[in-house]
């Protein structure tokens, strides 16, 4: 039974080669088929893999496919795993991937170039599924790259759109470039367990560090270290997190899947497969876990301020990423994947009811020639008449994600905070009483723009007349919405506590997986910050709902200045790029900020919170994601393109006798060497 | 021993004396004409080194035939000297000096940890070493292979010239030079 | 009889002085005779040294290097006189259209 | 009169390819002007025969005449990599020269030469043969790259490629001249004895400088390399394509050659200079490539950058038993950039017009479109030279940095995979530029050009991914050869 999992890899690449080839003799209907069965039979494969890997012992078994690299004693094959681990990833990825196919077919009708999303969309699965099923760090590493790859060509799907007709374009190179970064931290840790180790497969590799213990733990943090740069690239942590916000240029299906569920989660699950090196440094667990726990509260307080409402969910799965990697950062590997399931249900959702929003958005703009910005909260309110089943979803997503109970989100996120409260606390480690900390304020601060968002977007009046003539859309995209629904509800029941099913499940891979009690104490303490979260922002925005499209949000008559400061971003950049004039200009707009304080007789609670959130948020979101960490990767570009155009070009002079110096310089150099070396 | 200095510090100071006149002569008919003093010169030291063969052909090749060659290009062209004397590249001259006394410097410290041993025999006198027999002899036996490859080369070079030079007959355009000419 | 050395230090003034001509001459026929020039310095070293060895491999080697010296000459002035006519010049410095 | 060791037999392929060369040019002389691509047809037949010939009989361990040449695993593979670009280069060459109007028979026997000028190069177990190989191979090319007589940068292409050719090889001859002076020979076999009984002097240590210098500059390494850019612009895009893997690869021919068995025992001298050559030509070939506009200067920039990959991998042939491991290294990676960059090339003249006028990378715009097979192939091959999987150009940064890596040179495989960061970028804006702008501009694809470029990519990716039985061959045609 084990030997059919290559076919779960054949299966998506067939898919994509018969749309590649044929999609041109074919309509719309066809190419669906072939593409959503392809995902889908992969999913089956995988279920089928599930049940013969439980029908023997959960024995780790290995599916040799062909031999790839032999150097000298060097054998690098192409070699498929099974574990609890790599199947879990493969159901979730064939599983979610299906539903957002079938979504997709919907979503992107009439699109001119419906193939080659599919295309795009297939050659994915089959890239994510060689990460997940890979059994050495080269394998990964190919599909590590593939989804890379597939990422920045459906980011630029729409490449004639975007700011000044090439922004998507630049967006999808912004998250190449970004990503190559990790890419550098992950292929020198290979090399480097590659040289101690003398191998690249998972189980030599992990033998030899958990072999050998404390005498390799300099290695092991070298490596982990390396490992996390890797990590921090494609699961977008600080301070490698820019490219994901400008990533949701793709269309929605594309966010959901790879930028929300599948994807981005494949730093999660290099760390989760490298947990052994990752025991023997504790200094890079503390790193992972405060990079995690930093990223998550961090990201929370930017998604509080935006307006677009896939930046939003995508300020969101920054976050969310962040939990994770806290998670295994923590050595709670099984809350971590836990989290990772559940996330990839209700996030996957949250992202497709938004793409079903923006879809009816749109089409009530067409409708009514009103050609707002359908991705703007502001041009929409009220949805909830015209868009029942997605109010419905949407509401299930977004409660699951607030982590209330008993939802999805709520057991996992939880398995998460008592993570950090076991090592924090009991066992008095200070770095996991920060995570702790951060954990919390993170989670007070997703229920409080979920309900912000829910409130503007369904709530209230419609704000635009496209928003007036939003219609409901077609089953074929609201089915798989109800499905993911249904898991976001339960989903939770993968490891309730007293049960631990996905623990046990997981510890068969290693014997590090395993999952923790239930803290009843962390557990109520986590739902109570959550419904009073999801009070305030009910507080500030549903009883004071936005007047119109170009009213202020109710923050910023509080806020004032510091809003529209925020807005406009590149006033910040330009602001911040000054570093010593943003500090002083920061300072007087605080201070204007305070005079103008005309409101706080009514709000004063929310505001002091508002005001918190506000001040934290410029200065993350201003100088650090905007002014610091940008300007950083397009310095560092810039400057290698200056001395190119500078420095290298003019020295290509044309001048044929310039040449002949150049040669008479190497022979200069190359006998000054000989001769300096040899010691003259 | 000291006569034979002496031939060997004159012809030396001749060699060095035309070569420098090549280097400074403006005028590229002048550049010629020192390179074949040099050349001849040269010539001259293969004798005294035991190379009467190479120093005949060292005359008739290459101080005969390819410099004759070189003269004939520049009258043909009439560039003895360059239209513009403009000097485009004012840093580059310095440079090339340094560069190349540190390539002096080097030459110098490689020669000086030489010594000044003589070879064990003088070989030069041997009336066979260097005859055209034994050349011969080595030439069609050791080195038959570059002999033959260097067929291929002077082949290759003649296909090469008549495809750079020959002029298009279907364009009849000779731009500047009689056409009949296929060098 | 003159040690090999005294052979060796002029070839290499030479070869010096063929190289400075390289880069400083702009004609470039005249670059091109001072590549001869440098040939040539290595020529001398190797019947220098053939003669110090007692062997003819030295001399055999000079003979091949001549050869190829012929055949460059051939090329190079083909080449000389094609860029010459269409640019009426053989000046290096004008032949400057590739750059950057 | 008799000579030792002559086999003529082992040589045949070689004979056979010169023989050919020769008779075409007297074939030639038939065949009218109008249906000069018959003589093209039966260069390729030649290359072809040739090719076979050679891939049957791999594994030979032979020498010929005398000792003066050697016909192993490593020349023959090396031969197939020649004949190869010969090959594609040919086919390319077919409607191209009708194309730009250039047309003559000529251009195919001067092809042979020089491909047996390279042949004869990765034979060479003597120094005068190294020196007249690599004069054979470069006095046709010379004329090739000016073969582009009606434009003016072909012919101002051609002076630089003579002039700095000559120039380097005045160097090469000098530091033959020094090496004879210092070991009494100039056969690969007696220079070794001679080194390992009187180690290192400084005039030998001068003339491996010097001869060095003559190498490097034909294999384009920084700071030998400012001729490449303006030599691989001006010069006709087939016959760039064909230098910049043949040229190249017969360079680094001669260096594995000459530095792993002749001067051995002297790695400690020359390996540092090695691995100046790698640091130097992977990081300014990248850097300069990334401000180039026309693809062809983007191109010849990655080509120097390319170089210096091979270096990294030549770095451990000092390394006693590590030797085979990075001959096996050179000949992978030569053969993964040949493969992959003559079908970049491919793509550069598909879209090159006449007027020389298509090869700015802007011109690129929309090919995706306009042309969906080139551009995919395009896309693969920038891929590959980036060294991304699953390519072939993957495998062989993987090869060659393990083989560094062996050797104990982390650093420079560190700095090697940070300069495959920086080349990402460049390579990466044609992809953007094809797949994510629009733009209009016809494609010139004849049905030989289709050829090449799908062997290439199907090559490039199918190499990439089942690399096993070519690294095989590879391995134990080189094992115990140096």
């Amino acid at each position: 039974m084990l030997e059919i999992l290559p076919l779960i890899l054949v299966f998506p690449l067939a898919g994509m080669l018969l749309n590649a080839v044929f999609s041109r003799w074919m309509d719309e209907t066809w190419i669906a088929i072939f593409a959503c069965g392809a995902s889908g039979t992969a999913f089956v494969i995988a279920i089928l893999q599930a049940i013969a890997l439980s029908g023997n012992h959960f024995h780790v078994e290995t599916v040799l496919i062909a031999d790839w690299i032999t150097i000298g004693n060097l054998h690098l094959p192409w070699q498929m795993r099974v574990d609890t681990l790599s199947l879990t990833m493969m159901m979730l990825v064939t599983g979610v991937g299906t539903l957002i196919h079938i979504y997709a077919v919907g979503y992107m009708r009439g699109d001119p170039r419906f193939a080659r999303f599919f295309i795009y969309l297939n050659l994915f699965i089959t890239m994510m599924l060689v990460l997940v099923a890979a059994d050495n760090y080269l394998m990964l590493f190919v599909g590590w790259e593939g989804v890379g790859l597939c990422s920045y060509l459906l980011i630029g799907f729409w490449y004639d759109k975007g700011d000044n007709g090439v922004g998507n374009a630049r967006a999808g190179r912004k998250a190449f470039v970004v990503n190559r970064v990790g890419d550098m931290g992950f292929l020198i840790a290979m090399f480097l367990m590659f040289g101690a180790v003398g191998s690249l497969n998972f189980d030599d590799v992990l033998y030899f560090f958990e072999h050998n213990g404390v005498e390799v733990a300099g290695l092991a943090t070298v490596v982990t270290l390396l490992l996390l740069v890797g990590a921090v690239g494609k699961s977008a942590q600080i301070p490698l997190f820019v490219w994901l916000p400008d990533a949701m240029a793709g269309p929605t299906p594309v966010s959901a899947l790879i930028h929300a569920a599948t994807m981005v989660t494949a730093g999660i699950y290099i760390i989760a497969r490298s947990a052994p090196i990752f025991a023997l440094a504790p200094v890079s667990q503390t790193t992972v876990a405060l990079v995690g726990a930093s990223t998550a509260f961090m990201a929370g307080t930017i998604a509080v301020t935006q307006w677009d409402i896939k930046r939003v969910l995508a300020y969101s799965t920054i976050s969310q990423l962040g939990f994770m990697v806290a998670a295994v950062g923590l050595g709670g590997y099984v809350a971590g994947m836990f989290h990772l399931i559940t996330h990839a249900f209700f996030k996957a959702l949250l992202f497709l009811a938004a793409g079903s929003v923006i879809h009816g958005v749109e089409h009530g703009g067409h409708h009514t020639h009103d050609h707002c910005d359908a991705q703007d909260m502001r041009n929409m309110g009220g949805l909830r008449h015209r868009m029942r089943i997605t109010f419905w979803v949407y509401l299930v997503g977004a409660v699951s994600l607030a982590g209330v109970f008993p939802f999805s989100g709520f057991w996992s996120k939880d398995e998460i905070l008592a993570d950090a409260w076991n090592v924090g606390v009991v066992q008095g480690h200070w770095h996991g009483v920060a995570v702790y900390v951060l954990l919390v304020l993170a989670a007070i601060l997703t229920a409080f723009y979920m309900t912000r968002q829910i409130v503007m977007v369904f709530f209230g009046e419609p704000r635009s007349s496209a928003a007036e003539q939003a219609i409901e859309n077609p089953p074929v995209m609201t089915t798989p919405l109800i499905v993911l629904a249904v898991l976001s509800v339960v989903g939770g029941a993968l490891n309730l506590p007293g049960w631990h099913t996905l623990g046990h499940w997981l510890e068969h891979t290693h014997h590090f997986f395993h999952g923790l009690d239930f803290n009843l104490g962390v557990a109520l303490g986590s739902t109570v910050f959550a419904l009073l979260s999801i009070w305030i922002g009910t507080l500030v925005y549903y009883r004071r709902p936005l007047e119109n499209a170009t009213a202020p949000d109710q923050l910023e008559g509080v806020l004032g200045p510091v809003f529209r400061f925020l807005y406009c971003k590149w006033h910040v950049d330009e602001l911040y790029s000054k570093t010593i004039m943003a500090l002083y200009e920061w300072k007087a707009r605080f201070l204007a900020f305070q005079v103008d304080w005309y409101f706080w007789h009514d709000f004063v609670h929310e505001q002091l919170i508002a005001s918190a959130f506000r001040g934290v948020t410029v200065v993350l979101s201003g100088p650090v994601d905007k002014g610091v960490i940008n300007p950083f990767f397009d310095g560092m570009a810039q400057l290698v393109r200056t001395f190119a155009t500078r420095v290298l070009r003019p020295l290509q002079t044309g001048y044929v006798r310039n040449y002949a110096l150049g040669v008479m310089l190497g022979v200069i150099i190359v006998l000054g060497m000989i001769f300096v070396n040899e010691g003259m | 021993m000291t006569a034979e200095l002496i031939i060997f510090v004159l012809l030396a100071v001749i060699a060095v004396a035309a070569a420098l006149g090549m280097l400074l002569s403006s005028n590229a008919i002048y550049s010629a004409l020192f390179l074949v003093v040099n050349f001849g010169v040269v010539a001259t030291f293969y004798l005294l080194l035991g190379a009467p063969f190479i120093a005949m052909v060292q005359v008739t090749v290459y101080a005969g035939a390819i410099m004759v060659l070189f003269l004939f290009v520049i009258m043909l062209l009439g560039a003895e000297r360059l239209r513009h004397p403009n000097q485009v590249l004012s840093w580059q001259q310095p440079l090339a000096v340094v560069l190349v006394m540190a390539l002096l410097g080097f030459a110098g410290y490689v020669v000086s940890m030489q010594g000044l041993a003589s070879p064990p025999v003088d070989v030069a006198n041997t009336v066979s070493y260097g005859s055209p027999a034994a050349i011969g002899e080595l030439l069609f036996r050791e080195y038959l292979f570059p002999f033959e490859a260097t067929s291929l080369l002077l082949l290759s070079a003649m296909v090469g010239v008549v495809v750079l030079t020959a002029v298009d007959a279907r364009r009849g355009v000779s731009r500047g030079v009689s056409r009949d000419r296929r060098s | 009889m003159i040690p090999t050395t005294y052979y060796l230090a002029l070839s290499a003034i030479l070869f010096s002085i063929g190289v400075i001509g390289v880069l400083v001459r702009r004609n470039a026929i005249v670059i091109f005779m001072s590549i001869e020039l440098m040939l040539n310095s290595a020529n001398l070293a190797f019947v220098a040294f053939a003669r110090e060895f007692g062997t003819l491999d030295g001399q055999l080697m000079v003979f091949f290097v001549m050869t190829v010296a012929a055949a460059e000459v051939a090329v190079g002035l083909a080449l000389i006189v094609a860029i010459f006519r269409s640019k009426a010049s053989i000046d290096v410095d004008a032949v400057n259209l590739l750059k950057g | 009169m008799t000579i030792s060791n002559l086999n003529l037999v082992g040589t045949l392929p070689l004979l056979f390819l010169s023989a050919w060369a020769c008779g075409l040019l007297l074939v030639d002389l038939w065949i009218p002007g109008d249906r000069k691509h018959m003589t093209g047809w039966m260069a390729l037949s030649g290359f072809a025969i040739t090719f076979f010939w050679v891939s049957s009989n791999l594994g030979q361990r032979e020498e010929a005449f005398g000792g003066m040449l050697a016909i192993d695993g490593f020349s023959n593979l090396l031969h197939l990599v020649f004949l190869g670009s010969g090959i594609l280069a040919t086919l390319l060459a077919l409607n191209y020269l009708k194309q730009h109007d250039i047309e003559r028979g000529e251009f195919y026997p001067l092809m042979l030469f020089s491909v047996v000028g390279m042949m004869i190069m990765s034979m060479a177990k003597d120094l005068i043969v190294v020196f007249l190989a690599l004069e054979m191979l470069s006095i046709p090319l010379y004329v090739l790259v000016g073969f582009a007589r009606t434009r003016a940068d072909s012919e101002e292409s051609a002076l630089k490629y003579f002039l700095l050719g000559a120039f380097s090889s005045a160097f090469q001859v000098y530091g033959i001249a020094l090496i004879y002076g210092a070991t009494q020979a100039t056969g690969f076999a007696a220079i070794g004895d001679a080194v390992a009984i009187s180690g290192a002097s400084p005039l030998l240590l001068a003339g491996i400088g010097l001869m060095l210098v003559g190498l490097a500059f034909k294999v384009s390494a920084v700071p030998l390399h400012m001729w490449t850019p303006d030599v691989y612009q001006g010069a006709p895009s087939v016959v760039t394509g064909f230098m910049s893997v043949g040229a190249k690869a017969a360079g680094f021919a001669a260096i594995v050659r000459i530095f792993f068995s002749a001067f051995h025992s002297l790695a400690a001298d020359w390996a540092p200079v090695i691995v100046l050559f790698a640091v130097l030509s992977t990081v300014i070939g990248n850097v300069a490539a990334i401000s180039q506009t026309s693809i062809k200067r983007m191109l010849a920039f990655s080509s120097i950058a390319h170089a210096g990959y091979v270096f990294v991998a030549i770095v451990p042939g000092g390394y006693g038993a590590l030797s085979d491991f990075a001959a096996s290294a050179v000949i992978f990676y030569l053969a993964a950039y040949g493969l992959t960059n003559i079908g970049a090339w491919s793509v550069v003249i598909a879209v090159d017009h006449a007027d020389g006028m298509g090869s700015d990378i802007s011109n690129y715009a929309g090919l995706a479109r306009r042309s969906p097979g080139l551009a995919a192939a395009m896309t693969l091959f920038m891929l590959s030279l980036t060294g991304l999987p699953p390519t072939m150009g993957f495998v062989a940064k993987f090869y060659v940095f393990r083989a560094a890596l062996a050797a104990g040179y982390t650093w420079l495989v560190v700095v090697g995979v940070v300069t495959v960061l920086i080349s990402a970028y460049y390579y990466l804006r044609v992809i953007v530029v094809m797949w994510m702008n629009s733009g209009d501009g016809q494609v010139v694809t004849p049905r030989a050009l289709n050829f090449t470029v799908g062997v290439t990519a199907a090559a490039t990716l199918v190499l990439g991914l089942l690399p096993g039985p070519l690294m095989a061959i590879v391995e134990s045609s080189v094992r115990g050869l140096f």
